[in-house]
Parts: C-alpha cells; structure tokens; sequence
C-alpha cells in the first residue's frame, strides 16, 4: 500500500499548559493534532498520579503527525512552550496512508 | 480547654473525619484503594454546587446584610496579605528557595474550599447560624494570594523565565473551575430561593454528608500518598509552618470578622477560610507561573497537614473561640 | 400571551434552567470548569433509568390506555416525516450541502430525551398529569428519523462512499444504549409497579431534580463550547432554522396529539418530542452513515439554538397551548 | 417447595434482579450500553462503605455478640476449604489444567460481596434480622482461599514461573481495596453508631438499593460480555460447576452457621458468603500468583454462571433453609 | 538483550468505528491490539474534546504491534474500514521482545 | 533544532503488575516514564475491554524515553517483571530535546 514519510511528534506537557500548547501549535499552522490522557509517571520532581486527583493536575500526551518539512515549524512553537516546563518532546519516523491529509 | 478538647473530641469521632483518616491510613499502609480521578471531581463539583446554592437561598431568605461588602473586602485583604506573612515565615523557620516559599505561600493566601464546606457542616449540626453569603467570600479569597505570590517570586530576584505571568494566566484564575461555580451556583439560589431549594433539597441537602464523607476519604487517600513520597522534602521546619500558619491565619481572620461585625458562626467561617490551604486552583496557577517551584513541597503542606489539622482540631477551636468572643 | 410570558419566566428561573445558563456562561467565557466524561455519562444512565422506571410505574398503576399503540405509531410518522420537512426547509434556507441538510435532518426527527426529562419535570411540579408511555414513544422516535435521512442522502446523489449504511449500522441503532436503557427501566418500572417504586423513590424520584440540574449545568457547556468554536458555520439562516424547525415540529406533535386523543401533559409531552433534536445517538449514527457531513453543524444546531429554545421558550408554551387546547 | 419458589419469583420481580437482566440482554444482544468505568468502581466504593458502615452501627447497636470470633474463624476456615473442594470436583468434572482449576477454586472460596449485599436487602425486606458483624466476617473470607489456591497449584506441579508468590503480593492481598474500605467502613460505624448514622442516612441508606440497581445492570452487562466471548471455554462440565458449587458452599455455610449459632438472617449471609464467588480481588491476585492462568474461566463461570444463580435462586433458597431450620 | 523487528502501527480512528475496524482487523487474522482513549485533539474538521460528552464520540487510538510481513495485510484490513472516514494512520519501525508472541 | 537520539520504549503490561514494574524501573535507576490508559485490546488470551469493570484490570502501556546506552538495563529490569506474564515491549527510535533531561 502507498505510505510516505512523516514526523510523529509525541509532547509530554502539564495539563495546565495543554491549550498554551495546542494554541501555539494552531498559531503555527499546525492544524492536526491528538490529545491523549497519562495516568500517572515519574520523573526528577518524583512520581505523582492522576488518581483521586481533582484540579487541572499530571500531564497530558500531545500527539502530532506532520510533513518532515514542517518539523522545525513545529518544534519551535512547541519548545517556546515547553521550555520554562517540565516535560519531554520526543520526534520518530513513520509512514502514513492518505499523506494529502497532512 | 477542657471543653475545647471535648468538642474536638466529637468533632473527631464523625464519619467525615474518621474516613479522612481511613484513607489516609490506607495510603499510607500501601493499599490500592484509590477513588478514581472523574468520581472525585464530580463529587468537588457536587459540593462546590451544593454549597453555593445553599449560601445563596440563605441570602434570599434574611436578605442582604449590610456587612457582605465589608466581609468581601475584608475576605480579600486577607487573601492579599497572608502570603507576605507566609513568605516571611517559611524564609525564616526552613531553608525553602524564594521561588518555593512563595509558591507554598500563595497557597495559605487562598482557601480550602473542602475545608470551608466542613466547617459548615460542623456549625449546622450544633446549630450555630453564620452568614449564607460566606461562600461569596469564599470564592473572593482565592484568586488575591496568587497576585502578592508573583510579585514575592518576581521581587525576590525570579530569573527570566521563573515566573510566568500573562493576561491568559489572569484570566484562568479568575474564571477557574471552582470560583464560576460556587459563585453561578450562589446566584442560582440566591435567585431562586426557597422555592429551588424545595425542588432539590433532596440532593443537595439530605445526602451532603455522606457525599463528603467519600470525598474525605478521597483526600485522605491522596494526602497520604503525598505524605508517603514526600518526606524527604518536609523538615521539621516545613512541618512546623504547617500547624503555625492556619493558627496565624485564623488570628488574622478573626480579627477581620471582629471588625466587621460578624456573627459567631460568620467569624468561625471567616477564620477557617484564613487558615485553610488551596489545593485545586493555586497548584495549576503556580505550575503555569513558577514553573521551576517545587509543586510536592506546597500540595503536601496544604493537603497533608493543615488540612488535617483545621479538619480535626482547627474548625472546634475557631469555633469556640468565635462563640466565645462574640457569643450567639 | 401574558400568561405564557410569565410562565416562560417562572420556567426561567428553575435551578434547572439557571444551571443550563450557568454551563452556557462558564463555557462562553472560556472558563475551564468541565465535567468528567464518565460523570456526564453515568448522569445521563441515571436519568433514563430513573425517567423510564417512572413512566413504567405510572403504567403499572394506570393500566394501559387506548391509545398507546396510536402514540407509538403517530411518534414513529413524526421522526419519519419531520426529517423531510427539516431537509426542505435547509436546503430553501441555508446553503448547507444535501449531504450536511441530511445530517442535521436527521438529529431533528430524532428526539432530545434531556428535552422530554425537562418537560416531565416540568408537568409534575405544575401537577399536570401525562401518559406513563409517554416514555415508550421518546424511545419509538428515536430511530425512524435516521432511515428517512439516509434516504435523502441517498436519493440527492450522494457519491460512493458518501452513504454507509448496512445491517450493523441498523442493529447499532435499533439497540443504542439509551433506547435500550430507557425500554429496559420502563419494562422494569411496568414490572415492579409501585413495590419496586417503593423501593428505589429515594433514588429515582428524590433526588432527581438535583441531578438535572448538573446534568443541565454540563449540556450547557458543551453546548456553549461548540457555539463558541462553531461560530463560522452558523449562518443566520441556520440559526433561524435552529428555532423554526422547533416550533414546526411541536405543531406537527399537537396535531398527532389532537387526533390520538392524548391529555394535556401527553399533548405537551408529544410537542416536546417532535419540537426536540437527538444530539448523543443520531450523530454517532451519522458518523458512520454520512461520514462526509461535518458533524459539528448538526451538534451546534441541536444543542446550541434548539435545545436552550426548547428548554426556556418551547416547553412553557408547548405546555401552554396543550392545556388550551384540550384542558385538563 | 412451592414456597420457595414463590419466594424465588418475588425476588426474581425486584429492579435489583431485572435490571442485571437488563444488563444481561443488552450485552447479549449486543447493545452498545455500557457504564463508564469509574461509575462502576464509584459505585463499588459507595456500596462497600454503606454497607460495611451500617453492619458497623447495627454492632454499635446491639453490642459485640459471643458469636463474633467464632463467626470469623469459621468464615476464614470456609474460605480455606471451599478452594480444595472446589479444585477436587473441577479436576473432577472438567478438563481445566490444574493451574486453571487452582484459579477458580480461589474465586470459588473468597467471596463476592455484591451478592452479599444483595442478600442483606433481601433479608432487610423481608424484616429478617442479621447480625451486623457479618460483614467484618465477609471481609475475613476475602483472603484465606488465595492461599488455598496457591498451595494447590505449587502441589499440582506449577513450573517453575507458573506460580509467584512474595510479601508483596501478600500485602496486596491483604490490603486490598475493598478489604480495608469495608473494614474500615464498619469500624467508623461501630464508632460514631447512630449519631453518625443520623448524619448519613439519607446517603447511605435512602439511595442504597437504587445504587445497587444500577450497578447490577453494570454487572449484567460485564456477565454478558463475558458469556458472549467465553462461550468456548464453557463446556457443560464447566457451567454444572457453577451451579453445583454454590450450593455445596452454601450447605458448608450453613453447617457452619449451625455450629456457631447464628441467628437465621446470619445463617442466610453465611451461607450466601460460602456460596458465592470473587470476582474483583481474587483475578487481581490470580493475575500476579498465577500468570498462566486463563483469567476468562475464572470470571466467566463466577459473574456469567454463580452470580446470577445466587442473585435468583440462590438467595431466596438459604433465606428460606435458614428460617426452616433455625426460625426467627 | 534479543529483540526483533516489527511494525508498529497506530490508527486514529472515531468511536463509533471501533468495533468495525478490530472486527475487521480480527477477520485479517490480525489477533493483538491495543485501544487506547484520546481526550481531544484537532484537524481539518476542527477541534473537539470528549469532557462532558455522553454519546460515543470522538475518537480512539488503536495500537497493533506486528511482523512486518504482515503489515500490508493489517493495512487493507485497517483501510477498507478507514478510507470514507476521517481518521490517520501511521506505521514506524520498531523492535520486540519475545517475537514469538507476534 | 539540536535533537538528539534516543530510545523510546512502550511496555504494555497488565495493570496489578504496574506498581511492581515501575518499581523495577526505578530500582535499576530508570528514574523517568510516563504510565498512559489503555481501554481494552485483544490477543491470544482473548478480547477484553476496561468498560464497567471494578477491580484492577486490563492493561496500562509505560512510556520511557531513554539514552540509548540505558536502553540494556532498562530491558533487562523490565523483562525480568513481564517475563512470566502476558504483556509486550516495543522499542523505537527517537530524537529528542533537551537531552540533558535524560
Ligand atoms: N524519560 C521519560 N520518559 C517518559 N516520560 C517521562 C520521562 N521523563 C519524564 N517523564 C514524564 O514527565 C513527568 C515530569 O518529568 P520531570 O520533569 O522529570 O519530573 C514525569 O512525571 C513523567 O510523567
Ligand atoms: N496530523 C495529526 N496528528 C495527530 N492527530 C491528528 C492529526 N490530524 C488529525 N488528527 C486527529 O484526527 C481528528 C480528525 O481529524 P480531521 O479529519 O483532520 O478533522 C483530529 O481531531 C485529531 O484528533
Ligand atoms: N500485537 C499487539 N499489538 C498491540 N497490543 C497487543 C498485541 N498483542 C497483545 N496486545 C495487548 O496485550 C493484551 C494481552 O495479549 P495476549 O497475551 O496476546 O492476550 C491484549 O489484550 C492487547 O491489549
Ligand atoms: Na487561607
Ligand atoms: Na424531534
Ligand atoms: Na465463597
């Protein structure tokens, strides 16, 4: 089957900041992303969990498969979000079906 | 004294406070039981809703006094001032960072609105009347602390990039979750009165107790786990602030309430919402605005000791200290 | 027309309706108060069950009438037919596509059962009686609209691969989780009758009101975030339609009503559903079926203009003109 | 006989037991209802303190009887022989590996505590008394079949891998969840008795029963679910087991009962706890003691099979043994 | 430590498809997945969140881990059900343990 | 940007050994993941799904981002925990920012 080459970036961010980020993201142009809950972790400032929790707390999987040439775009708005913050932007290589959704 | 300690006593042996400690008895005895994360925010919002809506029949019902304005400014003055108070404190009693001890003292600054509703609950079932408009007051107190946070974190030398504040950050504290609905559910009842109340006293008065009960429960559990992985961070200094500050506040708050001119129960309220420690807006707030503080030093502060304290001996004490001085 | 005013006013100012504002406001304003997912959904089981139960008891206790068989068919021509008309009506007064016309058509023939949960409430607190089947019809129109919308779709050219329509789809339809709950409790309800009322009042009738309520409180966000980012969709032509369509539908409910033979409450009850639009099982149903449409016109029509018209304008003066009309 | 089973219909015709029949067809049927998982564990969580809180206040009551400790130890010697028994007529019966019949005969020895609390309200119906400490018995029985099941599978011949048994797995056993809220549940009501029963009842004693329907329409579905996709793992060896078992427990619970002396409400509970079968400890435990066990069996025979046996025939059958031979 | 290559394949798919698409996955002889929530997220049908949502909305992300011989078998399956709907999918490489469970 | 490589590991476990594997982790000084839902799922032991159940069941995925000379110890920790039990480990190529975070 017909695939190309994209970028899937995977953004571990707090929950306060999530539409810091998503807007940043739209700011950018980068129109198409998936929001995905965590439970819970670990990290330098200890472990935490989601469980019984009931503000704006823990972390939240922000997921976005995008262009290569649109990479750098991205990664800029995102670090400029990211940066002050705990959390983690991880990019890997994949192929994707109906590339002229992208 | 020795009725005080009598009347914590009784206030000890309720079902709220004993599920408190059951749960934090099972976080700290590494049980699984947990509540899971969407039950307890539907039970805050339950409480938040019931207890606003009950404040406000209870101003359509004796009208409004006189003293709401003053209580509201007095309410966030003390929101305000607090943590200039708190900062100095933890900056001389422990070794926390300017950035941390602002932080933790935005939280003393605003309220524990889980601590307030019991109190309520304590002074209803002795029978002692306060003011429906303290939830107004309630909601006015949250958001204040966390101005004379930021300017502590900014004043005290706040790299470029430790402290975060825009007009988006603004904008969340004020319309948080938890003030829209204390304050729209106020109105609602304010509005609709007595005839409201009839219409759902079912569900926001008959089963409020055992509601709270299992969100006691819940926070036991989540202050346990917070105790449990955090005791490395709390010294004995930490620990001390913890007990001082709701005493200091409530000090404060009784002063203000005496000013004014509040009933018993008013100034019992008044006093709890001084001494109490937010642990739902101010710890988004600070992870948006101090992002480099250390977010387990202040929830576990708030959470795992003076909320305990005010909830076991904190709330009695206010409240005879209040009857005392202003009587019924 | 006074009169109706002031009933629509006194309708206004239910908790209910003021929790429905509330939501609406917190949304609007961008605040982030928000209800778990699983908390709405199990609101939501809570208030089919307990509405279902209900209308089985009331049967139980009444026999059954007459006219039910009549009820059922004439809710079943309405979710038929109401589609073709709202589809007309679209495509003369908005540029939406046939496929988008379809769509939205569909969610109109459908029913709100939120909307009839209201009405009930209503009904009772003024002491207008109404059919226990009522319910058994709200679950009867929930599909029929969804065939009538796939068949426009069908017939206005959609291409291939625009209209996805096969028996797993029917069997999803026929037994989706709301019409089965509201049929099951209903049979249940009819079962137990006023025993197994007896039993389970505390939870099914007490509180009831009090759930709507945050129930309400939640539509009203959801429905306050989709006019908030729906805003480029909603032309004033499809606002109109958002309130026309209502009132059409409630006409064509009366004259069903008129010719059956209902009581008043049943009369307003058949209004509510006709004038009400689905907004949780026809847009799953039309993501499989017209996956093309954008599902985001449909939802903001239903929920945004209709479902707040229905529940402030519609129901007093449905409930209004069912009494003139055929008294009590 | 004929008693009994008017007796059996009574109970069958109560919105407890029709509403897991709802669950039971909507799953089977395929419907898409289904109630978000955390209401089904809130739900879990409120059942286990209501109840374990009110056989707390029936103690407060009625003071601690003689029976106490007799009753728990002979619960728990239940709970470690139910296991062998049930492991004997499985290899007996069936064609499961030792490891699966090791699995099931732990189900089979712990306890299912919502057909405990099913039984309760059958037997507050009916006006039966029972003693309150029944449920610290129930939570007693939770454990001990674990390790029954564990020393039969490491005796049949486990590989090596195929049993894990360590203090930490003791302790999660231990401190399970639900073993420490209804301990802990009937510990804060033995403490605060009816003062603080006065305080809650209208939570958890007015909703119990709708709450319990509800969570057995929930159970219904997941029994469904589980019916539907095991179908092969059932063979008629399997299913007679789930019907011959409880009644076999039952008979050990009663012989138990009348040893001790309970009254015959209590008799009826022992006899339902030695009857019944786990379903939310013991596959936690199962997952981690013995990996290669086919978890599917286990459910699918202690929810699809034993649940709704006792739920129908079950109960009514040892209330009705219970009386007969012990009287009010 | 020993591993293997394999494909890692995630599909965004709407609710209300799920059971088409591992139904259909099943009928490919494609027995391992994994369904995982999405929250919300964004793209050219706008954004949208599940809070407060009742119906089956939104959409679920589905994992399937397999041999890479199997890959274009999973993506005929996957895309017969996918292709009228919106919905993303992506391939990237990665290794396991223990293949003999693929 | 600067990125830089690393690993990312995706171990899907079921949910009462979660605590014992996280612990593995830590213990051999994995001090960072992250712990994400998973909803239901199917394989050789059959389909399952999260929906209406009380206990602690079903399957969480544990997200780590790791240098890749940590990538053995981590395998090795969290092999040691899955190995008797059902359950799957993934390994993919990432870059990162901010790789001092690692
Ligand atoms: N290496 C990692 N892999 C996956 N998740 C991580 C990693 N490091 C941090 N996280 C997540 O990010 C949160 C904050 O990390 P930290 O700032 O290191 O405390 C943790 O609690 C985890 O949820
Ligand atoms: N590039 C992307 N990366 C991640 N998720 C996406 C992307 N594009 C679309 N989605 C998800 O798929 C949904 C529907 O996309 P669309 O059809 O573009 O509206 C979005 O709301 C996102 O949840
Ligand atoms: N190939 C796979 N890809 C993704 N998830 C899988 C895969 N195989 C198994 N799983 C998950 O692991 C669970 C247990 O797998 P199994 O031991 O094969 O029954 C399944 O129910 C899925 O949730
Ligand atoms: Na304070
Ligand atoms: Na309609
Ligand atoms: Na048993």
């Amino acid at each position: 089957m017909q695939t190309h080459s994209a970028k899937r970036v995977e953004i571990l961010i707090e929950a306060p900041l999530e539409l810091r980020l998503t807007d940043a993201l739209e700011a950018a142009g980068i129109k198409g992303f998936s929001v995905l809950p965590v439970l819970g972790g670990a990290g330098r400032s200890g472990r935490w969990s989601r469980e019984g929790q009931v503000g704006r707390t823990g972390m939240v999987a922000i997921i976005c498969v995008i262009r290569p040439e649109r990479l750098d775009t991205l990664l800029e708005a995102a670090f400029a979000v990211v940066k002050p913050h705990i959390g983690m932007v991880s990019i890997g290589d994949v192929q994707v079906l109906r590339a002229e959704r992208f | 004294m020795g009725e005080l300690l009598s009347l914590a006593g009784q206030n000890l042996l309720t079902p709220m406070i004993l599920s408190f400690a059951l749960g934090l008895f099972a976080a700290i005895a590494r049980s699984e039981l947990s509540v899971p994360e969407a039950a307890a925010k539907m039970m805050s919002i339950y409480l938040l809703f019931a207890i606003g809506f009950k404040g406000g029949v209870a101003v359509a019902g004796h009208g409004l006094d006189e003293h709401l304005i003053a209580a509201m400014l007095g309410g966030i003055a003390l929101s305000f001032l607090i943590p200039l108070l708190a900062f100095g404190l933890l900056r001389a009693m422990t070794r926390l960072s300017p950035l941390d001890a602002a932080a933790v003292a935005a939280h003393y600054g605003s309220i524990s609105i889980v601590t307030f509703v019991t109190a309520s609950t304590v002074l209803s079932a002795q029978g002692i009347a306060s003011e429906g408009y303290m939830v107004a007051v309630a909601a006015a107190m949250e958001a204040p602390a966390i101005v004379s946070a930021i300017w502590l974190a900014a004043r005290s030398g706040g790299r470029t990039g430790q402290v975060q504040m825009d007009a988006r950050l603004w904008h969340e504290i004020l319309l948080n979750g938890s003030i829209v609905l204390l304050v729209g559910a106020f109105l609602i009842g304010a509005v609709t009165g007595e005839a409201g109340l009839a219409r759902i006293d079912a569900f926001v008065v008959a089963p409020f107790q055992g509601v709270l009960c299992l969100f006691l429960l819940d926070m036991g559990i989540v202050a346990g786990r917070g105790l449990r992985t955090a005791r490395k961070v709390i010294s004995l200094g930490v620990l001390s602030f913890g007990i001082m500050m709701p005493i200091l506040g409530a000090t404060l708050g009784l002063g203000v309430a005496l000013l004014i001119g509040l009933s018993a129960g008013g100034a019992a309220l008044m006093m709890t919402l001084a001494a109490s420690a937010s642990y739902i807006a101010v710890p988004a707030a600070m992870r948006v605005a101090l992002p480099a503080a250390n977010p387990s030093i202040s929830l576990t502060l708030a959470l795992g000791i003076t909320f305990p304290f005010n909830l076991t001996f904190g709330i009695p004490a206010y409240t005879a200290v209040a009857q005392a001085l202003i009587g019924e």
